[in-house]
């Protein structure tokens, strides 16, 4: 099993879970976070202009069965995708143990 | 009492409770334009200037203020005013007393102790205040004498608070990070829906300060109210709209915070001359004051660097003081350009003087010593962590 | 002047200082029903329909509305009102004058292009509104002169708003998202608190909108007043009760922003028969009205799929119009059910139906034009990271 | 009708508007201190005690406390009020009565059953309200007969409340998890920001609460009026500045809630002696309130365990108590103080103890019959997770 | 050492922390996260009746060491558990290394 | 690569950004968690005195390549610190893929 970390814009995080349901992924979990990143965002606040890499992102905590693995990667690196410094990035570690709590099912079993 | 005295009467108590609302407002702004880890601590200031301001005033301060005077300069003081016939002022009074010490709190907010706060409030609302007041108000006061118009306080009330936030700001000093490698950094206002809130109940209340600073309705004042009533809103209505075309011409946005602060500053410097220029001077005051307001709070917050959370210098001191200096220019009876020539200027400029400099030297005492001996500023990390965990041992926001 | 007519003044300006309050409370309701990332956006608009609208007024809309007529039609225009014995009237007007602009605002909230909104805002207040308000409360307009009531503005200010915030709500077009796949879906308001006290505070100032419209309080309009304030009291806790039941029984569960709006619809719905019905008929109008509230909203979202995020066609549109044609009803002088048969039920269909067509096609003009000239919408992705960031460069919210 | 009258007439309609905002005062107050999962549920708890409390009173109540005395107990009911001279008295009684039922939400806030709440703040603003109202405020009343003051109701509006209050916390039970182990645990507040606006706003309607009451203002009742304003801000003083100082010596810091609630309880405490104790007299019971307020809160929550989440019991019931009994001490005319003796006193204790034991009663026969049929409380489940995602399906707070 | 991740409903998270007590587990960071999966929950605003399955959770990181992975995860199963859909899931990944930022401590000690 | 996961003092964010800044770590996320741990802080809720062991503290999450690891470890447990007790934990894990939804890159370029 995989764990996929994805950071990605908020305004992309409907077309990404729409796609995530089109190949099936339906269960992850999400918030919001602040990322720290190449893309700057211009801000005024009583005339102080200034700028700022701390920027309102969402973050995606997906654990799937490694043969969902590809897939799910791949949909999120297209339709996240914008083109523009600051779309995010994803990361892929390995998840020893999985369990449902309502079941009691362990491993891959737990993620269907 | 006659129908005509009671509706003078009806008329102050009404006023006195939409000003009375006015505290509501300040806090919400500087609520809002604070960051939320102090937002308790900011209630509690506003609020203790509320209870004290209404004790302080009623017990010392309203004597001082409009007692015999002692030499055109002091009332004779009195302790527990208590005389059945002016309640009505006492109350309507006491509410304006409470707004001046509060114009001092969004200052010096997010990293001032609060026992030191309470202590310059008291001494604000029942000495520092109360004197200057006499000056203009009670009638036999060395500035009325001199014909200075400040019909509803630009100067008395604003402008003290204001110059008393200067003072205290600079005492207190910045807070952490807000100026570093000599620039000035943003600090956000955690919510601006408060402060907005805030701004239009101070507008609401502001009808009471200027509308009930008439002390009249019957009779002539009638016309006399109504008209204060629309320069009022004129002037405020003009300044918010400026603030917001100046930022947004100057700063390629319209800016929200600085556009509520521009209502203020309308507010603040129409206060003055409200019942002596016509809609078309009010108009042009708020537009001077919606430009003023905006370089004001730049020059403050970047050139001077004295760190004003919410504008409150620019707001209520410049303003005031400003506002009061334009009536020599649009009363129309006796401004400049009103063929007034610079007489009315001149003693405008003499009362802005003298009561600024009152209103410095004294609460510079105050907080100097203040800070010589109990201290002015919280521990750096009760300022990190935010005064509410460290000073109330709670947080405002929860679950 | 003597103490009947101060009194008469005092209430009028009490009223519209109560009014003045009613922007607070649309503003409140705005930003509670729509996405906090359009919310300090929705401040500058209201903000800015106030502001835009004292000025407006002052400058020309009011001699618009009252002005010598021109025909029955429209007021002869006149600029920078100053009347020194009208000051009082000339206030309560503009106070009015700024709800009905403020009306679209929520409308078309969390999409249209702030610039835009404020032309749009302007010619509402000086000329749309102004001249439909001309055809009745002027006293020479030709409504007035075919017995049409509107005491308080269900139509002249209501109506009138709420037709053109159905226009700028179509021209505009539904937020990204509202509807995909012919269904509608739900976009949650923000913060139902602000929502909250927002009708508090535009109940609270209905009391003025409508007690105020008698335009006087002595003699024997004092207990007219008094009936006014109870009516319109009784409609709008009929019509929250009414709007909480029927979304009981409809949905399943008392849905808390219906019933708000259903207080709002009941006020609306009041406004034009609150002197003329007893407090019965305003129970009843309110009952009406908290039914009409809930499935008109259904049917302007799921029906019509007109993408209006607080309600305010149906409050203020469909309300508006329907208490107007009640007043037909119910008037204890002349409705349907007191046995004055058919005819002033007639000009009020006359009257809601002239105006409305007014309003549709004076402000599907200006939209029109706007939207083919500088555009009525933001773009795509301004729109999906909330105005605020791109409109104003800050969020309101912060830490 | 005259000028005085219509003077008296306004003042009513002025004071009714501002108790109105009280509503408003409440929610805010309950919704700031409760958690954020019931914030909506509160919401409509308040909103309809103000709806059903409108048309409740007007359908009958009000007729139940002022109608013809049968044998000093009751007024004789009349269905749909309805007199034309009389409608601003129905306004002001109507805020009033819908003032006794709000104070119960707060205490039962978090865990009571909507439906079985709305039925009760029906039964209480139709019945257990206007009995006991009817002795003191009728004119022929049995408490009244026996010479009971109590001006403004801190016995007959806010004891009430706090009585039913009590009741009420207590048959419905503690919340999950606030006593544990026999140790009472902190359940915050959410938003005490909105709680101290609430206590603004609560503070301000006040004036009129207590003005009101004089039910007049032309003659010599305008310099009553104005002292009453005095006494109740000087109350509210008081008790808020007394409550903080109680809590700082006490636990340590300045505590931002209590002091909150120090301010009401000083409010209700002066409700019922405003017109007769001075100034001085005022502050001392301000004093008093303060400090008994603490010790309520404490000792209900720690020793009896009985779980308010607002403390509502302590600032209505002990304190409406309280204050009615100190004007046996400290009314300038007849108190103990004053040489009265304690005639008055007497008679006090025999009002505050009567009414109590009418308002346990009544109260505790309602939701026991509540208890038993319908159900007073949600599931289990329904109050971990919240009231609002359960009774209405909705969170009211979003993004 | 082993981090344990746990989402479980808002709800059973005093029973949870209790029992993590109970075992000295008294260290771990949680956090509001927004959960997508089997349960769905029936919202009704404005009219729009709608059900959705983006549901308020909470999200418990816990790194433990080796030996007391067993038993947390136990605790978890056993407390987070209503037998409804939507109870939640756990889990277990791999640590390298863990610091105590106060003392410089490595490894398991940090942990104790 | 490798996720550090630092859970630090939220007066202490500023300090900690300003460090990773100057060794050239400007990409990560941070949000806002409760932690559990040794600390406790008193508070007081109406004339309710009680201590908590849940403090606000601020979790970042960094993915840097391997020769980062170190310096940026270093870097943290240097600038988060007081010596009070509740200065907070640092976890290292191993992060298998890594990319930039952007460019599509792969592994430690993704990072750079
Ligand atoms: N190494 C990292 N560790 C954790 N989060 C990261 C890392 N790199 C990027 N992010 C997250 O991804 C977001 C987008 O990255 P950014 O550098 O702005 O754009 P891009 O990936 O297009 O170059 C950042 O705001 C941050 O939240
Ligand atoms: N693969 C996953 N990755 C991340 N979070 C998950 C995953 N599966 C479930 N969750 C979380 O667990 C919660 C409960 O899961 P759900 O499918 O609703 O119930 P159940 O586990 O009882 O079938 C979800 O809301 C989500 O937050
Ligand atoms: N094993 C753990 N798993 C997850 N988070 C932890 C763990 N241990 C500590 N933390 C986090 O670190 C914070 C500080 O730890 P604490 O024990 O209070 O101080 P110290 O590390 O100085 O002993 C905790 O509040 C918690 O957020």
């Amino acid at each position: 099993m995989k764990k996929i970390e994805a950071i990605i814009r908020k305004s992309k995080f409907g077309e990404v879970k729409e796609a995530l349901h089109q190949i099936e992924v339906n269960f992850f979990s999400y918030w919001d976070v602040t990322g720290v990143g190449n893309e700057k965002e211009g801000h005024v606040y009583r005339g102080i202009t200034y700028s700022t890499s701390d920027i309102q992102r969402r973050f995606l905590s997906i654990v799937v069965s490694d043969p969902f693995l590809e897939r799910t990667v791949e949909a999120i690196l297209k339709t996240a995708y914008t083109g523009q410094v600051g779309d995010g990035k994803i990361f892929v570690s390995d998840i020893e143990e999985a369990y449902r709590i309502r079941t009691k099912e362990k491993g891959s079993d737990s993620l269907k | 009492m006659d129908a005509n005295a009671v509706l003078d009467l009806m008329w102050i108590l009404v006023a006195g409770i939409l000003v009375f609302f006015m505290q509501a407002g300040f806090t919400l702004v500087e609520v809002g334009f604070t960051r939320s880890k102090n937002a308790g601590n900011i209630v509690m200031k506003n609020f203790m200037d509320l209870c004290i301001g209404s004790l302080g005033f009623w017990a010392l301060g309203y004597t001082v203020m409009y007692g015999e005077s002692i030499g055109s300069f002091i009332g004779k003081p009195n302790l527990f005013y208590d005389n059945a016939e002016d309640m009505h002022n006492l109350f309507f009074q006491t509410v304006f007393a409470a707004t001046a010490a509060t114009i001092v709190s969004g200052a010096v907010a997010g990293r001032t102790k609060f026992s030191t706060y309470i202590i310059f409030s008291f001494i604000m609302t029942v000495i520092i205040y109360p004197i200057s007041g006499h000056w203009v108000w009670q009638g036999d006061g060395w500035l009325t004498q001199l014909g200075f118009i400040d019909f509803a306080g630009s100067t008395v009330v604003h402008s003290v608070g204001g110059w008393a936030a200067l003072v205290g700001a600079i005492v207190v000093g910045p807070r952490i990070g807000k100026y570093t490698d000599g620039k000035s950094n943003a600090i956000l206002g955690h919510n601006l829906i408060f402060g907005a809130l805030g701004v239009f109940i101070l507008w609401l209340g502001w009808f009471g300060f200027n509308g009930g600073s008439e002390l009249a309705i019957s009779g002539d004042s009638a016309n006399n109210v109504s008209r204060i009533i629309i320069t009022t809103n004129l002037a405020a209505a003009a300044a918010a709209l400026t603030a917001m075309i100046v930022t947004w011409l100057y700063y390629g946005r319209p800016d929200i915070s600085m556009t509520l602060n521009g209502a203020l500053a309308g507010l603040v410097a129409i206060t003055a001359g409200c019942a002596a220029v016509s809609p078309m001077g009010a108009f042009i005051i708020g537009i001077i004051a919606g430009v003023v307001v905006v370089f004001s709070i730049d020059f403050i917050d970047k050139k001077l660097k004295v760190d004003d959370p919410v504008g409150a210098i620019s707001v209520h001191g410049v303003n005031g003081a400003l506002g009061t200096l334009l009536v020599g220019v649009f009363a129309t009876d006796g401004g400049l350009l009103y063929g007034g020539g610079f007489t009315q200027l001149g003693v405008q400029a003499i009362g802005v003087v003298s009561i600024g400099v009152w209103a410095v030297v004294t609460s510079f005492i105050v907080f100097y010593v203040l800070k010589k001996t109990i201290g002015v500023r919280v521990p750096k990390e009760e300022e990190i962590d935010g005064l509410d965990i460290h000073e109330h041992k709670t947080n405002v926001y929860n679950d």
